[in-house]
C-alpha cells in the first residue's frame, strides 16, 4: 500500500486529530518549560561580592589597628597604609606600570605561543590513537613536573636573556592546554559522533561541525589552566632569572623588593600579581566560558558566592 | 528491507550476542522490536543503521539509508532547534536558501515551530524527542530507525508522542523500526510486533495487528495483545532464572 | 630573660651561650675569616659558642639578622643603612668596622673613558648593595641616566658576581661594578681593565667596604658577648695588618674550608694589595652613602642617629692604648 | 480493616504469586548484571605502559646518536649517558639520596601541615555558610596567586630558614585543600541529605554517615591537588632559598649546578623530581583513589593508556 | 493522616505551587496521586513527609513520621546493599546484633538475599529500587510516600515492581501514598487515585477502586479507569496551552 493511500485515507479525522494534539502538546510545553524564576543578575552578583569585601575591610582594619596599638617593626610589618604608600610611590615612580606591563606582555605572548603550539599537538595526540598511547602519558606526567625545575635548565641553555622565560612559560603552559583538548574530545559523547555518522556527515564534516564545537568545554579548560601555568611559570622565572638582558616585571620587582629589604613593596607586588591573576580570569576567561556553557545549560544558575 | 542470517559477537569468542536474526520489512510497515533489555535489539537497530558491522549475515535496505531515532534525544546542544534541524538538511544537500524554511516547516510538523529558536536544554524531554523526530524527518530516508525513542519521558508526554509519531507515520508513509520494552507501547503502535530472547538474541515470536487506524493504548484490542506478548515474554524471563 | 639596661651597669645581662655569626666567603671579610681560622674570636668570646653562617649577599644577611637566625654580622654598609631606616632603627647597630676600600668599576678594553659608557651595560652585585649605588650614582655625576628597572643611557644589570664573570667573558656585558676579590678576578682572568677605582672618589680614599653589626635586641640583651666579638675583631684586623704575606694563606685556608675552592695566588694577591683593614666603620662617610641611594633610587631618606655604638670598640681601643674611633654624630663613641 | 486481615487473605494465591514474582525477578535480574567481561587488568596496565616506555626509549637513542654524530658543545648538551654518569656519581657522592630525602621530607611534613589546617579550615566553610560566603572568594582568589610570590615575603620574616619554605608550601596547598573538602560538601546530592533526614539522623549524624563520606571523592581530589601544589611550590622556594640554615634538598641541588654550569645535574635532577612526582601520585593518591571511585561505581573501566 | 488547607509558595511573592490542597487517607490505604510534570506533587509529598514547611495549612500524621522513597533509588554508593538497610534500622535504633539479620530479611522480601553484598552501582536499576523499597520498610513506619518511585525504569521492570509492591502492602498493611504521572500506573495500583491540577496545584478529582484483589494493568478495569483518567488529564492539559 503506497503511504500517499494512507495518509489521504480519512483526511477530517485527520486534520481533527492534528488541532487536538496540537492543543494538548502546547498545554503541556506550557507547563513544563515554565519561567524558571531567578534572581536578578545585579543582586546575585551583588550577593556573591559584598560579603567577601566587607571582610576584607575588617581584615585591613584590624591590621592597621594592629600596626597602631602593638608598634611591630616596619620593616617586618608595614601597616595597609605603608603598603598603599608604597604602592603609589611605585606607580608615580614608573616602576610598577612598567614591571606590570613587562610581565602581561611577556605572560599573554607565551601564553600564545603556547596555544599555537599545544593546539595542533592536541588535535594530533586526539586523532592518531597510536600517538596518544605513547605521548598522553609523557605529557601527563610533565604536568607533574613543577615548570619552575626548568629554570635552571634554561639559563643554562639561553642564559639570562628573555628566551629563558618564555621557555620556562611554555613547558609550563603547553601540556595543560595539549591535555585540555585531548580529553575534551575524549569526553565528546559517542553518542553525538554516531548522531553525526547517521546524518551523513563526512569525516571532515564530523570533526569540524561535531567534534569540535563539543570537544569547546574541554579545550577552555584546559586553556584556564595553561594560562594559570603560564603565569605562575612566569612569576617563578623571572624571581629566579634576575641579571643579565632580562627585561624588568612583576618577579623582578619582587625580588628586587627583596633584596631593598621593603616589605611594604613586597606585599605590594603581591597583591597586584593577584590581582592581574583575578582579573585576567573574570575578564578574559569567564565570559567566554560562561557564555559558553549557558549556550549549552550547562551552566546551573546557582549564587555566584556559593 | 531484508535482513538474512545475521550474527554478531563484541569478543572474538565470547558469547554472541544475536543469532541467525532474519527478518523482512515491507515499505510503510510500523514494526515494533520487543524485548529485555540487553537481549540485542541496540545492537541489530546499529547494525541495521549502518553503525555496527554484523560478524555473519547481511542486511539490505532497499532505499539507502535509514534515518536513526536514539533514547536520548542526541541534539548538539549548542545549536537551536532550528538549526539542528537544519544541520540534517546541510549534510542532505539541501541548498542554504531552502534550509531555513524547510527547517520550520518541519518544526511545525511537531508543533514546535514557536521553539524555534531555543537551545536543547530549554525544552522539555518531550521537546527534544520531538525536535529528534523532525531533523529524522529532514533527512528524508524512507526507513525510520527508533531505538526506545520515548523511554526517558513521563508517561503523559510518551502517549501523547505515540499519537504524533502515527500522525506522521500516516502522512509520510515511514517504514518504522521501533525498539522497546514496553509491551503496551509496541501493541499500541505496531503493524506487527516481533520479541526477541535474549542471549543470545533471536527473534522467537511475531503479533500482526490490523490497522483500523488509529487505537488508544487502554483499548481492549491493545490490552488483549498485551497480555498475550507479556505472557510470552515473562517465558522468557523465567527461562533465563534458570 | 634579660633585663635591659636600666641600671646603667648591665650587672643582670649575662653572656649568651651562642653567638651566630655570618659573614661573605670573600676578601673583603677577611677579618671574619682569619678571626675564625686563627680562633682569635673564639678564644675571647671564651664559654660563649660561636656558630657561623655564610652567606653571599648582604640582603640575604640582613634577613637572617631580621629573622633572629644570626645575632652579627660582617656586612657592607648600604644594606646596614637600608635595613637601619626600614626598621626606624630597631634593626642592626654597627659595632665596628672591618675594611674599607677595593671596589673598582672594571670595562672591556676599548672603553677608556666614562664618555664611552653610552650604551653600556654594567653589571653590580645586587641592586642597592654597596657597589650598585656606587656606580649608580657615579654614573649620575657623570651625566647618565640610569634606572633600577633597567632602561637608561647605561643598562645597570645587577647580577651574581660568578655570573657576571661568565656574562663578560661571553661579551654579554661592557664591565661591572665590584668588590675584590672579583675586581682582581675580572682583570687577571677576563682582561678587564679598571676605569675608575672607587677609593680615588672619596676623601683620603676612604670609604667603608665592610662593617661588623649586630642585632639591637641582641646587643641589649648581652653586651659582653658583643664585647667579646669586637674584641676578637680588633685581635684579627691587628693580625691581618701584621701579616701582610701570611694573610693570603690564611685566607685561602679559610675560603677552601667554607666555599670548597680558593683563589689563585694572584689574585688575592692584588686582591689584598687593593683593601685595607680597619676597625673604624668610616662613619663620617655614611651621609654621602645615604644620599647616594636615594638619588639612585634603591633608597629611602631616613636618619640613621644612632646607627653607631661604638663604646664597646672604643673602651676595647682606649684599653689597649689606641685611639677611640668618632661616630661623627651618628651613635654612641 | 487492619493490616493482619489483608495479609491473610488469600495465603495460598499469595504464595503462588510470591514464587511466580521471584522466578520472574531473578530471571530479569540475570539479564541486567550480566558478566561484564572486562580485559585482564594486567593487560590494561600493560597496555598502557608499554607504547609510553617504547617512545621514551626510542626518544633516548635518538638524543644519545645526535650527541654522537653532531657533537654539540658537552656543556650544553650532555648525552643520556653523561646524564646517567651524573646520576651515579650524584648517588654514590650521596648530595642526591640527601636531596631526595631533605625534599621528600618537607614537601610530606608541609603537606600534612597543609591537611591539617586546611581539613579543619575547609569543615568550617563547609558548615557556616556566611563564612563561606565571605572567605570563600578569597581562598579561591589565593589559589589564582602563584606560590612563589609568596617566597621574598616569607623570606623577609623568617629569614633563610626552613620556617620560609614551610610558608610557600603551606600558602600553596592549603587553599587547595580547603577548597577541594568545600567542594566536595556542596556536590554531595542533596538528594542524599533529604534521605539521611528521612532516615531519621541527628545532625552530627548526617554530617559523619552521610556527608562526609559523600564528599570524599572532591575531598581527595583536593589532596591530590594540594599534593602537587606542596611539590611545586617547595621546588620553586628551595631553588630562590639558597643559603642560611636551609637544607640541601633537590631545588638546592638544581641551583648548586645551575651555579656550577653542569647541566648533566640539572637533568639528572629534573629527572629525580619528574620521577617523584610521577611516583608519589602513583603509590600515594593513586590507589586510595582507584579504590574509593571503585566502591561507587565512578571508575569506568577504561583503559589505562586511552 | 490528614492534610488541611494546605498551601505553598516557594518565593515570597511568587504564584502558589499548592493551594488549598485538603485530603484525608486512611490507615493502610493505596493512594495514588497522579498529575503532569511540575504541578506540585513532589511538593506536597515533601511537606507530608516533614522535609519542606507548608506555608499555610497543616499536616497530621497519626503514626509519627513517615517513610519515604525517591524516583533515583537514593542510595549510599559506598555501602553494600545490605548495609544501607542497616543504616535505616540503626538510625531507627535497632540493635547492633540483630540489624544484619533483620536486614538480610528485608532483602529477602524484595527478593534480594544474594545480592546482599553488592553495591548500587553493581546493581540494576530495579534491582537498586527494591533495596530502597527494604530501606524504607526498614524504617518500620505505617505511612509510605513513594515520590514517582519506578518512573526511571524500564516497562518490564516497572510491571515486576508493581506486583512486588502490591504484595508487600498486602503484607504489611502499610499506608501507601504513592507519585505518579502514569495514568495507567495509578489504575493499576491504586485504591484510590487523587488527580491534580497544575499551577497552582490542587486535588481536582477522585476515583476510588473496589480492591478485588491484584489486578493485571492490562485488565479491562484498569483500562476503563486509565480511559476516564486520562481524559480528565488532558482536558486540564488543555487548560494550559489558554
Ligand atoms: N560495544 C560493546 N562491546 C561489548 N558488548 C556489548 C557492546 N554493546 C553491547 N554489548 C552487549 O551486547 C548485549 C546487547 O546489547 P544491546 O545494547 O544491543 O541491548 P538492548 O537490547 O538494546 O538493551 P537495552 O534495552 O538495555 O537498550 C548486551 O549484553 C551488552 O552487554
Ligand atoms: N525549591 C524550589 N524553589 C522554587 N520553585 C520550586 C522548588 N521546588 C519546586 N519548585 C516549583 O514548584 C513546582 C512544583 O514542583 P514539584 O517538583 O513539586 O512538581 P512535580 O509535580 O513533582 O513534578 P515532576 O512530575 O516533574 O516531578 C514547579 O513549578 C517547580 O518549578
Ligand atoms: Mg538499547
Ligand atoms: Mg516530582
Amino acid at each position: 500500500m503506497p503511504p500517499e493511500v494512507i495518509a489521504q485515507r480519512d483526511p477530517e479525522l485527520d486534520a481533527r486529530g492534528r488541532t487536538d494534539l496540537r492543543t494538548l502538546e502546547a498545554g503541556l510545553d506550557a507547563l513544563q518549560t515554565g519561567d524558571v524564576s531567578s534572581r536578578s543578575g545585579v543582586r546575585r552578583i551583588l550577593g556573591g561580592v559584598v560579603p567577601p569585601v566587607i571582610l576584607v575591610i575588617v581584615l585591613l582594619l584590624a591590621w592597621q589597628l594592629y600596626t597602631v596599638v602593638a608598634h611591630p617593626r616596619p620593616d617586618l610589618a608595614p601597616g595597609p597604609l605603608d603598603v598603599l604608600g608604597s604602592f603609589g610611590s611605585a606607580w608615580t615612580s614608573g616602576r610598577l606600570p612598567v614591571a606590570v606591563l613587562t610581565s602581561l606582555q611577556r605572560g599573554v605572548l607565551g601564553f600564545l605561543i603556547a596555544v599555537a603550539i599545544g593546539t595542533p599537538l592536541g588535535l594530533l595526540l586526539a586523532e592518531v590513537r597510536w600517538l596518544r598511547r605513547a605521548l598522553g602519558p609523557l605529557i601527563s606526567g610533565l604536568q607533574v613536573l613543577p615548570s619552575v625545575a626548568w629554570v635552571p635548565a634554561a639559563i643554562l641553555w639561553f642564559g639570562l636573556t628573555d628566551a629563558t622565560v618564555y621557555f620556562v612559560v611554555l613547558m609550563g603552559a603547553v601540556p595543560s592546554i595539549t591535555n585540555g583538548l585531548v580529553s575534551g574530545v575524549e569526553q565528546v559523547p559517542p553518542q553525538l559522533r554516531r548522531v553525526g555518522t547517521v546524518l551523513g556527515a563526512s569525516r571532515l564534516q564530523l570533526a569540524t561541525r561535531v567534534i569540535l564545537p563539543a570537544a569547546l568545554p574541554g579545550y577552555l579548560a584546559g586553556l584556564k589552566q595553561g594560562w594559570a601555568f603560564s603565569w605562575r611559570s612566569l612569576m617563578a622565572a623571572e624571581i629566579i632569572t634576575v641579571g643579565g638582558t632580562i627585561g624588568f616585571g612583576l618577579g623582578s620587582m619582587l625580588q628586587q623588593s627583596r633584596e631593598l629589604a621593603d616589605l611594604a613593596a613586597v606585599l605590594t607586588t603581591i597583591i597586584t600579581i593577584l590581582a592581574i591573576g583575578i582579573i585576567v580570569e573574570l575578564l578574559a576567561f569567564a565570559p567566554v566560558e560562561r557564555r559558553l556553557l549557558r549556550r549549552r545549560g550547562l551552566l546551573v544558575a546557582t549564587a555566584v558566592g556559593r | 528491507m531484508t535482513v538474512a542470517g545475521l550474527g554478531k559477537r563484541f569478543a572474538a569468542g565470547g558469547a554472541p550476542v544475536l543469532d541467525d536474526v532474519t527478518l523482512t520489512i515491507g515499505s510503510g510497515e510500523f514494526v515494533c522490536l520487543l524485548g529485555a533489555s540487553g537481549c540485542g535489539k541496540s545492537t541489530l537497530l546499529n547494525i541495521i543503521a549502518g553503525l555496527e558491522r554484523p560478524t555473519s549475515g547481511t542486511v539490505e535496505v532497499a532505499s539507502g539509508n535509514a534515518a536513526v531515532m536514539f533514547q536520548e534525544s542526541a541534539l548538539l546542544p549548542w545549536l537551536t532547534a532550528r538549526r539542528n534541524v537544519e544541520l540534517a538538511l546541510e549534510l542532505r544537500g539541501v541548498r542554504r536558501d531552502r534550509r531555513r524554511n524547510e527547517a520550520l516547516a518541519l518544526l511545525d510538523v511537531v508543533n514546535l515551530a514557536d521553539a524555534a529558536e531555543k537551545r536543547p536544554h530549554e525544552l522539555s524531554g518531550g521537546m527534544r524527542q520531538r525536535v529528534a523526530l523532525a531533523r529524522a524527518l529532514a533527512q528524508d530516508r524512507q526507513v525510520l530507525l527508533m531505538d526506545e525513542p520515548f523511554a526517558a519521558l513521563d508517561a503523559i508526554t510518551r502517549d501523547l508522542l505515540h499519537e504524533q509519531l502515527e500522525l506522521v507515520w500516516r502522512q509520510t508513509g515511514r517504514t518504522i523500526v521501533f525498539v522497546t520494552h514496553n509491551v503496551r507501547e509496541a501493541a499500541r503502535l505496531g503493524q506487527r510486533v516481533l520479541l526477541m530472547s535474549s542471549r543470545p538474541g533471536r527473534i522467537v515470536n511475531e503479533w500482526r495487528i490490523d490497522d483500523t487506524g488509529p487505537r488508544r493504548i487502554e483499548s481492549p484490542e491493545v490490552a488483549t495483545l498485551a497480555i498475550e506478548i507479556t505472557d510470552q515474554l515473562r517465558k522468557e524471563l523465567r527461562r533465563n532464572a534458570a | 630573660g634579660c633585663a635591659g639596661p636600666a641600671g646603667g651597669q648591665p650587672t643582670a645581662a649575662v653572656a649568651a651561650s651562642e653567638l651566630h655569626l655570618g659573614y661573605f666567603a670573600n676578601v673583603t671579610h677577611a677579618p671574619a675569616l682569619v678571626g675564625l681560622d686563627k680562633g682569635l674570636f673564639a678564644k675571647e668570646l671564651g664559654r660563649t659558642k660561636i656558630s657561623t653562617q655564610v652567606f653571599n649577599a648582604g640582603p640575604a644577611t640582613i634577613e637572617a639578622l631580621s629573622a633572629g637566625a644570626i645575632d652579627a654580622a660582617f656586612i657592607g654598609p648600604s644594606p646596614a643603612i637600608n635595613s637601619y631606616i626600614k626598621s626606624k632603627g630597631a634593626s642592626v647597630v654597627v659595632v665596628a668596622g672591618a675594611a674599607t676600600g677595593g671596589a673598582a668599576l672594571v670595562v672591556r678594553s676599548g672603553i677608556t673613558s666614562a664618555a664611552e659608557l653610552k650604551g653600556t651595560t654594567l653589571a653590580t652585585p645586587q641592586l642597592g648593595n654597596t657597589q650598585d649605588v656606587a656606580l649608580r650614582s657615579w654614573l649620575a655625576t657623570q651625566g647618565y641616566k640610569t634606572s633600577i628597572t633597567g632602561g637608561g643611557d647605561v643598562t645597570i644589570s645587577p647580577s651574581e658576581n660568578a655570573d657576571t664573570l661568565k656574562l663578560f667573558e661571553a661579551g654579554t656585558i661592557d664591565g661591572a661594578w665590584l668588590p675584590e676579590p672579583w675586581v682582581s678576578r675580572l682583570v687577571l682572568e677576563a682582561h678587564a681593565h679598571v676605569l675608575v677605582d672607587e677609593a680615588s672618589l672619596w676623601p683620603n680614599g676612604a670609604f667603608p667596604t665592610t662593617v661588623l653589626v649586630v642585632n639591637k635586641s641582641f646587643l641589649y640583651a648581652h653586651p659582653q658577648t658583643v664585647k667579646a666579638l669586637v674584641a676578637g675583631e680588633v685581635d684579627s684586623v691587628n693580625w691581618l695588618n701584621a701579616h701582610p704575606t701570611e694573610a693570603a694563606a690564611a685566607i685561602n685556608e679559610q675560603l677552601v674550608a667554607v666555599a670548597g675552592k680558593g683563589l689563585s695566588a694572584p689574585v688575592i694577591e692584588r686582591a689584598l694589595a687593593n683593601v685595607k683593614f680597619s676597625v673604624d666603620p668610616q662613619a663620617q662617610a655614611f651621609p654621602t652613602l645615604i644620599t647616594h641611594a636615594v638619588s639612585a633610587g634603591t633608597g629611602t631618606q631616613g636618619s640613621i642617629t644612632g646607627l653607631f655604638d661604638l663604646s664597646l670598640l672604643n673602651s676595647i681601643l682606649t684599653a689597649s692604648g689606641g685611639t677611640a674611633v668618632s661616630a661623627h654624630g651618628l651613635g654612641k663613641e
